[in-house]
């Protein structure tokens, strides 16, 4: 017997009702029949399933990043205006060496380094042990490092592992 | 009744012999032998009503519509005819008999020589000419296969394919002529034409009628200039010359001529053409007849000849010439035909028929040598023979033609020379085979044959004697009836006595003796030095010419081919457009079609600005598609989001959703093609800068301007116009209240017109059938056939390129796209569901939500790899198919339950727990039909097409050139086992 | 209000028009492959932007499906190119 | 607004028949596709240019057709894009099979003048 | 009415959709999927008669006008998409499940065995025709002409090799060309006309403004142009040889009804948009046009033919010409004749197909030789679709040998040929020469007799072209002394020609009848009105107990 | 245009969130036109994919709320995906591009070595 996972089944309950843009008694349980027989075809197919604890963290990461990206919102536009000032900008590959190991914290991570402008995912060394993104305005790389274990790696570490 | 047996018999004669075993020679010989004695008898047995005058007639109505009916009439020729051909083929039959030799496949020759007297009979005894000439088109048929009866000989083939030929195309031509006949008699059937002489002669189709018909008589009757077909159908077995090409077949254009000579003759037009094609071809054909080698070569162009006197006689527009001319038909026909019976003889007897080799055989076949001989004085015209009465006759009429001074003179002069000449062959013939030392070197000893060939060949020799020498007693009532009913009331009086006393025509007999015997000495002087060529005219070989004339007209069509068609798909596809769009701009200049009156709306720049964008994006496509396919694709797929942007400006939800899922199943589609599409490589390609290829580039450029202009234009004048309620406004008014739908697209899609979705969706599961089946046997190009480059260098990371199934994860740059993926695939799911389930109210439905599915199943593949997907699930995309037609078709089907017709939509309400009544309409189901197919036809197509790949995916060593593909054949089928 | 917001929304909807161009102009002039793969994505979701403001100007929810649609699965396309760039074919053993 | 729409099917129709009569299987692909759209907007234009009347009714009220787009075209071209979607498919395996089988993507199987 | 009766129209376009749908449940071996074939075929066979019953005199009570139209869906046209069955389609669907049962038949020898889904495709094919046939609405003879295209293009590939699918890509490309042709000319129709019921077509072209009509008309003639593409009219035929002469010899069997479907389409939209006099492809002058140079090309090309398969596709062009021209000519005197011909060549090309695959047996073109074989790709067992057979073990032969193969082939071959070319005394000679007698008759009273002279002309011609390359061509087959190697002949293959020559013989004996029926097909052809009463007032709630949920 | 009258509530932040994302989207798509190097470039359109899209989301939402008159959520959904699937979009267009210079550095290389320019030049796909 194969186990539905259930944040994932309510994630799809409400996904189902945001669709339908209704909270009605009728498509709970619809959407509850349809998402759980969703679940059941393609367990299969996601072998892998995090294993999620203090969530709380998420929330002060998130505030985090969305700090970040309105920052680098502001950042990458006044390099593109060139408001930048007179000094050329200077963009590059960051390595940054990573602790974390679970795929799920990767994932996240990834979100939130390609939701910010500036900065994107390059490559994860295959025995994940290093991390490089490219920067578009490279200033100091070892604040690009602290940055992204402190404000990043660390929490998702504690919610993912 | 008995008409029609006459000639149903020997049709089915034929079948029979055609099944019974091929040794048989007896009981074919019986078999056939019975059929035609049956009919003679049965033709006989209507002899005393023809004798008085009557016209026996036997009408089944076969196509009324058209004045087509089966009618068989027998008057007096009609009888007289079939007297001959039934008697003559009982003749031959028992000849061939002991003629046929036992390696022979006997069966072919008497079913095709009964099937041939069953048409035979059916031309003379036809009542309605549309008859007549498919039972004339019959016996060029059967000739055709008697003639190549011995189809292993390259001459017999030939032969009988130009006689067929020849033969055929007077056909054909009769056929016009008689269809013009009808037209003008207001009916075929004879009765009528004969009637209306006079209507047909003055009626200004009558030359082409005269010319259409001649054709085809004169044609069959291997007169001038057609007459070549006859010798060359020598190479048919000799029973068949003796019957078809001396007695009977040959016979029946002469036999048309006297059938239609009431309604046709009379005119200068007749006289002229019928008599100069009889004139020359009986000199012709007597004179060739001289020199030829072959005794068949010899009896062939005497024939000729003999015709072209008939014909001559038919042409003088005089009663008397008819009746002499039907009055040699018989003759001719006894004659011949047992001469022919003795070349058959000698052929079997010595192996041989060359004139050349043969000598002296009165000695060892004397009984042979006389019967060949009297029948040959006969064919010469002399005196108690019945060849001498008519020849008289013909002379007589010769005389007496009552034309201009020239005529007068010249046509005596030309017959009496064409009678020495018949003299001489005649004399040659016998003297040279029969007299004179004895031939050695013969293939075989001569010795007398058989009786059963000896005694049809005497009994035609005793007619002639007869005949010549009592003819009022033997012939002359036969002569009367017969010439009576083609001439009904202006009978001439004539006598049918041996001596008339001593008159120009008597002169003109004595001549022709005594002129050929002179030729023949002459000849006999220069050693027979005669190489069976002709002088003179052996140039003019008709026959050859013939030959020359088919192979030109091959060759001419196949020029004429080349010219009018081409292979090249550009030039069919330049055709296409440019026709279509000459038609369009043609109509719009004669009907001037001008813009409508509508005002145009304002501009409004931010579509400008997309449409700029697209418009950017065609061009480049158009520019970069042959050497930059991927920046093609790209920029296409960007033209295709502005077109769906604009379905989505213009208030068309629906097509601006359908568009977007297509263009990305699209892409994603052409993409998988890509890998199996060899790259191009650029090169400044020298053809590309022939003037040809600019030119090419030039006309495209305009055509494809011109085109487009004219498109737009349409669309503008459509787009000014007023626009038409009448389907919009009853689809709008009756879609909520009577489909239950609120969104209207929708509901036509599922019940206004469900039946184009369901076609619709039938194209595109036929789609993926066809294209797996073609899948599964397909070649990829030699170039791509190993691992693309980027995956080699892996190879050396990892030992083979497939996923492992087992591996959580892809290890690598896969990974974190893998776990993103996966988590988007119950989502993607639940999205499609929810286009499918609220497609009736709101854009959506089936093919969206199909679409949706099948997408997010591609993308699993995508960061998953095919193996690693297939080894967890097993979708089987061709039971979705099958599920998904059956589904909409018992969507439609259910309705007839209700009492309804196929695919109306009806409600059924569903009393649920706490969710109150649900209306499940039937059109849902249909559209989980829909989507259904479409996710499995999908799937199937790309998956098919992805599956390629596994070809080669065990084997790192990057492939050589093409020169392995054929080693390794067999090792990638025994991995994919 | 109405006339502010309805200006906001054309000059928003302009707005995404000029970027779909931009990336056009980007798709066109390359240089390389992965230039215009980039610039594709990138019109993919202007195009979304400018669906969105199509269902705020008519006011109907029915426009964004579309975008729905296009947030959804506007990447196929451009993972596929990605990967044919990037390993040679889209769907690998 | 017209004028927008015919410029746009004319250039697509143009540069489509001019990709249809290159020589190379991949150029007559794409000329069909471009082709297509542009046949898909026209049959769309049968029905005429409307903005914001998506014919889709509230419930509860049919009002007069007039105000509503023409759902008819679209319902043809919603038909008409799949049939193209699918044989556009089909065509693609042709022409990989014919690459496989000739050893060239000219159109005519064998290398014509270019 | 019987109520189950009121479904019959439906019923060709059901069967083989259900067949075809439920075969790709049964594993891909023969026996359980062809029987379910034969049997839909049967059927469809059946219902089609069962319809010609009904449109004929006999019973009135059915369909009092003898036409009997069946809204799809309860919508009444021209809202709805109604099939209209009346003699023309009914003699189409006959003739279609005719041809079909034969090549099927046929085809269970061996050829269905050279690829997959051949039955499944086959059926399909024949929904699109019948639909097609059957259908009164111009953009659902779209769907269903798709429909027919798709199914066709997948039997012509059936089996691959390189000659196939080079003929394949042209067919298809040209195909889909003149399909977009199609989508214009109706879209057309209807921005202008304002319908898509072909019934309705007539009466509302005859009340458009006279400045819609240009555009009308330039629609009308675009939609022609498309069905003349698909009637193989020259110079827009060149596909035709190449893919009909590849195909598999049952495959082009049921191949020579494609083009019908254009004369077909040709026939019947230009019958209703007749007496509002659309110039272009449907005005007379341009058909005869067309259709004198189409037969003139027939007649160059089986001139220089080398392969009999070649021929017969040329033969298969004359006689779409033939049909063209004819109804060019004199619509109302001509149309009669010119459906018994089309029947008679139906039937004649259909043997004549199956006739050389059997002669080029020995020759096995349909089968591509090993080093051409293409490689078997992966099985699909992983994609969960197991078909263990192999396609490319079709060597083994089914069914008996009969005796005489050669004398059978031969028999055949002539009776083919003299089909073909027109040649007494088989229903080819009955057909043209009712043809002839029409086009002489009108001849004197015609305001271009010319033309029904040229008509003439052509026809004897294209019957000695015939009977001199089939001559030329028959005679290397049969009568070549060198390697001619006897081939063996099961009954299962020559039972299909038997039959459809014995039809040919049965059509030329039983003339009157059958002229009677075309000519009263033809009669609904020429004088439209009945049709479109019938389907306008058609009232689809009548017959039914209950009404709409 | 709709006869709806939107509230301040909803309209005035609705305008300004629009005006916001559609100068981000903008100056996005331009840093994509302008800016020297492929890496740069790929900067550009993330802006418009996050808070250009965000903000032009959340007008959405304030105004089909405003609209209906109930709370509309459910252009979140969009957010979601967007957020989901632009990572792998990113991370692989990267990996291509990287790829791809290394595999062109490589032939230019190669070239160099033979003598170069038979004229040809290796297109795109
Ligand atoms: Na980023
Ligand atoms: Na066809």
């Amino acid at each position: 017997m194969r186990r539905i996972p259930p944040i994932f089944l309510c994630v799809l309950v409400v996904m189902w009702l945001l669709l339908n843009n209704t909270i009605s008694i009728g498509h709970i349980v619809l959407g509850f029949i349809l998402s759980s027989l969703l679940l059941l075809a393609a367990v299969r197919l996601r072998p892998l399933q995090p294993k999620m604890h203090r969530g709380h963290v998420l929330v002060r990461l998130f505030v985090h990043v969305f700090i970040d990206i309105i920052r680098s919102n502001i950042g990458v536009a006044r390099v593109v205006l060139g408001l930048a000032g007179p000094r050329d900008i200077h963009s590059g590959f960051v390595n940054i060496p990573v602790d974390m190991r679970d795929p799920h914290g990767f994932a996240v991570l990834a979100m939130i380094i390609t939701a910010t402008p500036g900065t994107i995912w390059v490559e994860l060394t295959e025995d994940r042990t290093r991390l490089t993104i490219h920067v578009l305005d490279l200033v100091d790389e070892t604040e690009w490092i602290r940055r992204i274990k402190e404000r990043y790696e660390r929490p998702l570490m504690e919610v993912f592992e | 009744m008995s008409l029609a047996l006459i000639v149903l018999l020997p049709f089915l004669g034929s079948l029979v012999a055609a099944f019974l075993p091929s040794n048989a020679r007896n009981a074919e010989a019986w078999l056939a032998g019975l059929v035609a004695v049956t009919c003679a008898v049965l033709v006989a047995d209507h002899y005393p009503e023809v004798a008085n005058g009557e016209i026996i007639r036997f009408v089944v109505p076969w196509l009324p519509q058209f004045g087509l009916d089966l009618y068989f009439r027998m008057d007096g020729y009609a009888w007289m005819f079939a007297m001959l051909v039934t008697f003559m083929g009982a003749l031959v039959v028992l000849y061939a008999r002991y003629y046929m030799s036992p390696a022979d496949p006997v069966p072919r020759f008497f079913s095709f020589l009964l099937a041939f007297m069953g048409a035979m009979v059916g031309v003379v005894l036809s009542g309605n000419l549309i008859q007549l000439v498919i039972f004339w088109e019959l016996t060029s048929l059967t000739s055709f296969m008697l003639i190549a009866y011995w189809y292993h000989l390259s001459e017999a083939r030939h032969g009988a394919r130009t006689a067929l030929t020849v033969t055929a195309m007077g056909g054909l031509s009769l056929l016009g002529g008689v269809l013009l006949l009808g037209e003008v008699a207001g009916g075929y059937d004879l009765d009528n034409v004969l009637a209306a002489g006079d209507v047909i002669r003055s009626h200004p189709w009558y030359p082409a009628i005269l010319i259409l018909v001649l054709l085809g008589a004169l044609t069959k009757s291997a007169q001038f200039p057609f007459h070549f077909w006859l010798p060359h159908a020598m190479s048919a077995p000799t029973p068949v010359s003796a019957y078809l090409h001396s007695a009977t077949m040959v016979k029946a254009g002469v036999f048309l001529l006297a059938r239609l000579w009431p309604c046709l003759s009379g005119t200068d037009l007749w006289f002229w053409i019928v008599c100069l094609a009889g004139l020359s071809t009986l000199l012709l054909g007597a004179f060739s007849a001289i020199f030829q080698r072959d005794m068949k070569g010899v009896l062939a162009y005497s024939t000729i000849s003999h015709l072209g006197l008939i014909t001559l006689l038919l042409g003088m527009n005089s009663q008397l010439a008819l009746v002499a001319a039907v009055f040699h038909m018989m003759n001719h026909a006894t004659f011949k035909a047992s001469l022919f019976m003795a070349a058959g003889i000698v052929d079997h007897g010595t192996g041989t028929r060359d004139l050349q080799r043969l000598s002296g055989l009165a000695h060892a076949m004397p009984i042979t040598a006389t019967l060949a001989t009297v029948a040959a004085a006969a064919m010469a015209g002399v005196p108690l023979l019945n060849g001498f009465l008519s020849k008289e006759m013909f002379f007589a009429e010769t005389v007496f033609a009552g034309q201009g001074p020239a005529v007068r003179i010249a046509l005596p002069a030309m017959a009496t020379i064409a009678g020495m000449f018949s003299v001489a062959y005649s004399l040659r013939l016998i003297h040279q085979v029969f007299f004179g030392p004895r031939a050695e070197d013969l293939p075989r000893a001569p010795h007398e044959p058989t009786r059963g060939m000896l005694v049809p060949s005497a009994l035609l020799v005793l007619a002639c004697l007869l005949v010549g020498i009592l003819p009022s007693r033997t012939v002359g009532p036969l002569l009367e009836t017969a010439t009576r009913s083609i001439l009904i009331d202006d009978m001439p009086t004539y006598s049918l006595a041996v001596w008339h006393g001593f008159t120009l025509p008597l002169l003109m007999s004595v001549l022709a003796l005594v002129g050929g015997f002179v030729i023949y000495v002459l000849l006999y002087m220069h050693r027979r030095r005669s190489h069976g060529r002709t002088p003179f005219i052996s140039r003019f070989d008709g026959r050859r010419t013939f030959d020359v004339m088919i192979i030109r007209l091959i060759r001419v069509a196949g020029f004429l081919h080349r010219l009018t068609s081409s292979r090249r798909l550009q030039t069919q596809l330049v055709l296409i457009v440019c026709i279509a769009a000459g038609a369009a701009l043609l109509g719009a200049y004669v009907n001037k079609v001008a813009w409508g009156g509508m005002p145009v709306t304002r501009v409004d720049p931010t579509l400008a600005l997309l449409w700029a964008t697209g418009i950017a994006c065609a061009l480049g496509a158009a520019y970069q598609a042959k050497y930059h396919r991927l920046a093609a694709l790209i920029m296409v797929g960007g033209t295709g989001l502005i077109t769906c942007l604009t379905f989505a400006w213009f208030s068309a939800p629906d097509l601006a959703l359908t568009q977007i899922t297509v263009e990305v199943v699209t892409v994603v589609l052409i993409l998988l093609g890509l890998r199996w599409l060899p790259r191009r490589i650029e090169m400044d390609d020298p053809r590309r800068r022939t003037v040809r290829a600019r030119a090419r580039r030039a006309r495209d450029a305009v055509v494809a301007a011109v085109i487009g202009t004219s498109m737009a234009a349409l669309v503008f004048a459509v787009l000014t116009r007023p626009r038409r309620l009448d389907l919009s406004s009853f689809f709008v008014e009756h879609s909520l209240p009577q489909a239950g739908g609120g969104n209207v697209v929708n509901v036509i899609l599922v019940d206004f017109r469900a039946f184009d979705t369901f076609g619709e969706i039938t194209v595109v599961g036929i789609v993926a059938l066809t294209v797996y089946a073609l899948l599964r046997r397909f070649r990829p190009a030699v170039e791509s056939i190993d691992v693309p480059r980027a995956q080699r260098e892996d190879l050396e990371r990892r030992s083979q390129l497939a996923a492992d199934p087992n591996e959580m994860l892809p290890s690598g740059f896969m990974m974190v796209p893998a776990v993103l993926v996966r988590l988007l695939l119950p989502m993607a799911g639940l999205v499609s569901l929810f286009f499918l389930l609220r497609g009736h109210n709101l854009p959506g439905g089936g093919f969206i939500g199909g679409l949706v599915l099948a997408t997010a199943v591609i993308v699993q593949y995508m960061v998953g790899g095919a193996l690693w997907v297939e080894a967890r699930t097993r979708l089987k995309p061709l039971y979705w198919i099958a599920t998904g037609l059956l589904a909409a078709g018992t969507a439609g089907i259910a309705a007839w339950f209700t009492g309804n017709t196929f695919l109306t939509s009806f409600a059924y309400e569903l009393h649920l727990p706490l969710i109150g009544t649900v209306h499940l309409f039937s059109t849902l189901w249909f559209d989980i039909g829909v989507y259904m197919l479409v996710v499995g036809a999908t799937v199937l197509m790309l998956v098919a097409l992805a599956h390629q790949s596994l070809r080669s995916y065990r084997r790192p060593a990057p492939a050589p050139a093409s020169s392995d593909l054929h080693v390794e054949a067999p090792s990638t089928a025994e991995v994919d086992r | 209000m109405n006339a502010v917001l309805d200006a906001a929304i054309w000059f928003a909807q302009a707005c995404f028009a000029i970027a779909t161009a931009f990336a056009a102009m980007r798709l066109i002039r390359g240089p390389a492959a992965q230039d215009r793969v980039l610039a594709f994505d990138t019109m993919y979701i202007n195009g979304m932007l400018s669906l969105l403001m199509l269902g705020m100007r008519s006011s109907s929810s029915a426009y964004f499906d579309m975008a729905l649609l296009i947030a959804l699965f506007g990447f196929v396309g451009t993972i596929a190119l990605a990967k044919f760039l990037l390993r040679g074919e889209v769907i690998e053993p | 607004m017209e004028i927008i729409f015919a410029l746009a099917i004319g250039v697509l129709t143009g540069s489509g028949v001019w990709l249809l009569l290159r020589p190379r299987t991949f150029q007559v692909i794409m000329g069909l596709a471009l082709l297509s759209y542009a046949i898909n907007l026209f049959i769309f234009a049968m029905g005429r240019l409307a903005i914001d009347r998506a014919p889709i009714l509230d419930i509860g009220d049919p009002t007069a057709a007039a105000f509503y787009a023409d759902p008819v075209p679209q319902a043809l071209v919603l038909t008409a894009i799949v049939i193209s979607f699918a044989t556009t498919a089909l065509l693609l395996v042709v022409i990989l099979a014919a690459r496989g089988l000739t050893g060239t993507d000219h159109v005519d199987g064998r290398e014509g003048d270019a | 009415m019987n109520a189950w009766l009121e479904h019959l129209p439906v019923v060709p376009v059901l069967a083989p959709l259900f067949a075809g749908a439920i075969m790709l449940f049964l594993p891909e071996s023969r026996r359980s999927r062809a029987g379910l074939a034969v049997v839909a075929v049967l059927v469809q066979l059946a219902t089609a008669l069962v319809l010609a019953y009904l449109t004929s005199d006999a019973v009135l009570e059915v369909w009092p006008l003898g036409i009997g139209v069946y809204s799809i869906g309860k919508w009444p046209a021209p809202f709805g998409i109604v099939l209209v069955v009346d003699r023309l389609s009914a003699l189409m669907l006959v003739l279609t499940a005719t041809v079909a049962l034969a090549a099927l038949v046929y085809s269970l020898a061996r050829w269905d065995r050279v690829g997959v889904n051949f039955h499944p495709l086959f059926q399909l094919l024949l929904m699109g025709l019948n639909g097609a046939f059957l259908t009164g609405d111009l953009f659902n003879l779209f769907v269903f002409v798709e429909v027919m295209l798709a199914a066709s293009y997948g039997l012509l590939l059936h089996g691959s090799g390189a000659s196939r699918v080079k003929a394949g890509l042209h067919y298809i490309i040209v195909n889909l060309v003149s399909s977009l042709l199609f989508l214009i000319g109706v879209a057309l129709v209807y921005g202008v006309a304002g319908t898509l019921n072909m019934a309705d077509l007539g009466p509302r072209v005859a009340q458009l403004p006279a400045s819609d009509r240009g555009l009308f008309d330039i629609g009308a003639t675009i939609l022609g142009l498309a069905f003349l593409i698909k009637a193989a009219v020259w110079p827009l035929n060149f596909w035709l040889p190449a893919a009909y002469s590849s195909a598999a010899a049952p495959v082009a069997a049921i191949f020579s009804l494609l083009t019908k479907v254009g004369v077909y389409a040709i026939f019947r939209v230009g019958s209703l948009l007749n007496e509002s006099g659309v110039h272009g492809p449907f005005g007379s002058d341009w058909l005869f046009a067309g259709g004198i140079a189409t037969v003139a090309f027939g007649i160059i090309g089986m001139l220089s033919a080398q392969q009999l398969a070649r021929l017969v596709a040329f033969s298969v062009i004359a006689s779409s010409g033939t049909l063209l021209a004819s109804a060019g000519l004199a619509p109302d005197a001509m149309t009669g004749p010119a459906l018994f011909y089309l029947v008679s060549s139906v039937l004649a090309s259909g043997a004549f197909f199956m006739v050389t695959g059997m002669t080029e047996r020995t020759r096995t073109h349909y089968f591509e030789s090993s080093d051409q074989a293409p490689l078997p790709i992966a099985s699909y067992s992983a994609f969960g679709m197991e078909d263990s057979h192999d396609p490319l073990d079709v060597e083994d032969e089914v069914g008996i040998a009969i005796p005489a193969a050669m004398a059978f082939l031969g028999l055949a071959f002539v009776s083919c040929a003299l089909l073909v070319s027109g040649l007494p005394p088989l229903s080819g000679f009955v057909s043209k020469f009712a043809m002839l007698s029409a086009a002489v008759e009108i001849a004197p009273t015609a305001e271009l007799p010319v033309q029904s002279w040229i008509f003439v002309a052509a026809m004897l011609m294209t019957g000695l072209a015939a009977i001199v390359s089939l001559t030329r061509i028959g005679m290397r087959l049969f009568w070549s002394v060198v390697g001619r190697t006897t081939p063996r002949l099961r009954v299962i293959e020559a039972a299909p020609v038997a039959l459809l020559l014995l039809l040919c013989v049965g059509l030329t004996v039983a003339a009157k009848p059958a002229m009677t029926y075309v000519q009263a097909a033809a009669q609904g052809l020429t004088s439209p009105q009945t049709y479109i009463d019938a389907v306008l007032s058609a009232d689809p709630s009548a017959s039914t107990a209950e009404g709409m949920p | 245009m709709s006869e709806f009258e939107f509230p301040v509530w909803a309209a005035l932040p609705a305008s300004i969130l629009l005006i916001v994302g559609g100068l981000l989207t903008v100056i996005g798509s331009i840093g994509l036109l302008r800016l020297p190097t492929f890496f740069m470039r790929m900067h550009g359109p993330s802006m418009g994919n996050t808070l250009g899209t965000g903000s032009v989301l959340i007008a959405s939402m304030l105004l089909s709320s405003a609209l209906l008159g109930r709370p509309v959520a459910h252009e979140i959904l969009i957010t979601v995906f967007i957020v989901l699937v632009s990572p792998v979009t990113a991370m692989i267009v990267m990996r291509a591009a990287i790829y791809r210079t290394r595999v062109n550095e490589e032939r230019r290389r190669r070239q160099q070595q033979l003598p170069a320019g038979d004229g040809r030049r290796a297109s795109d796909a």
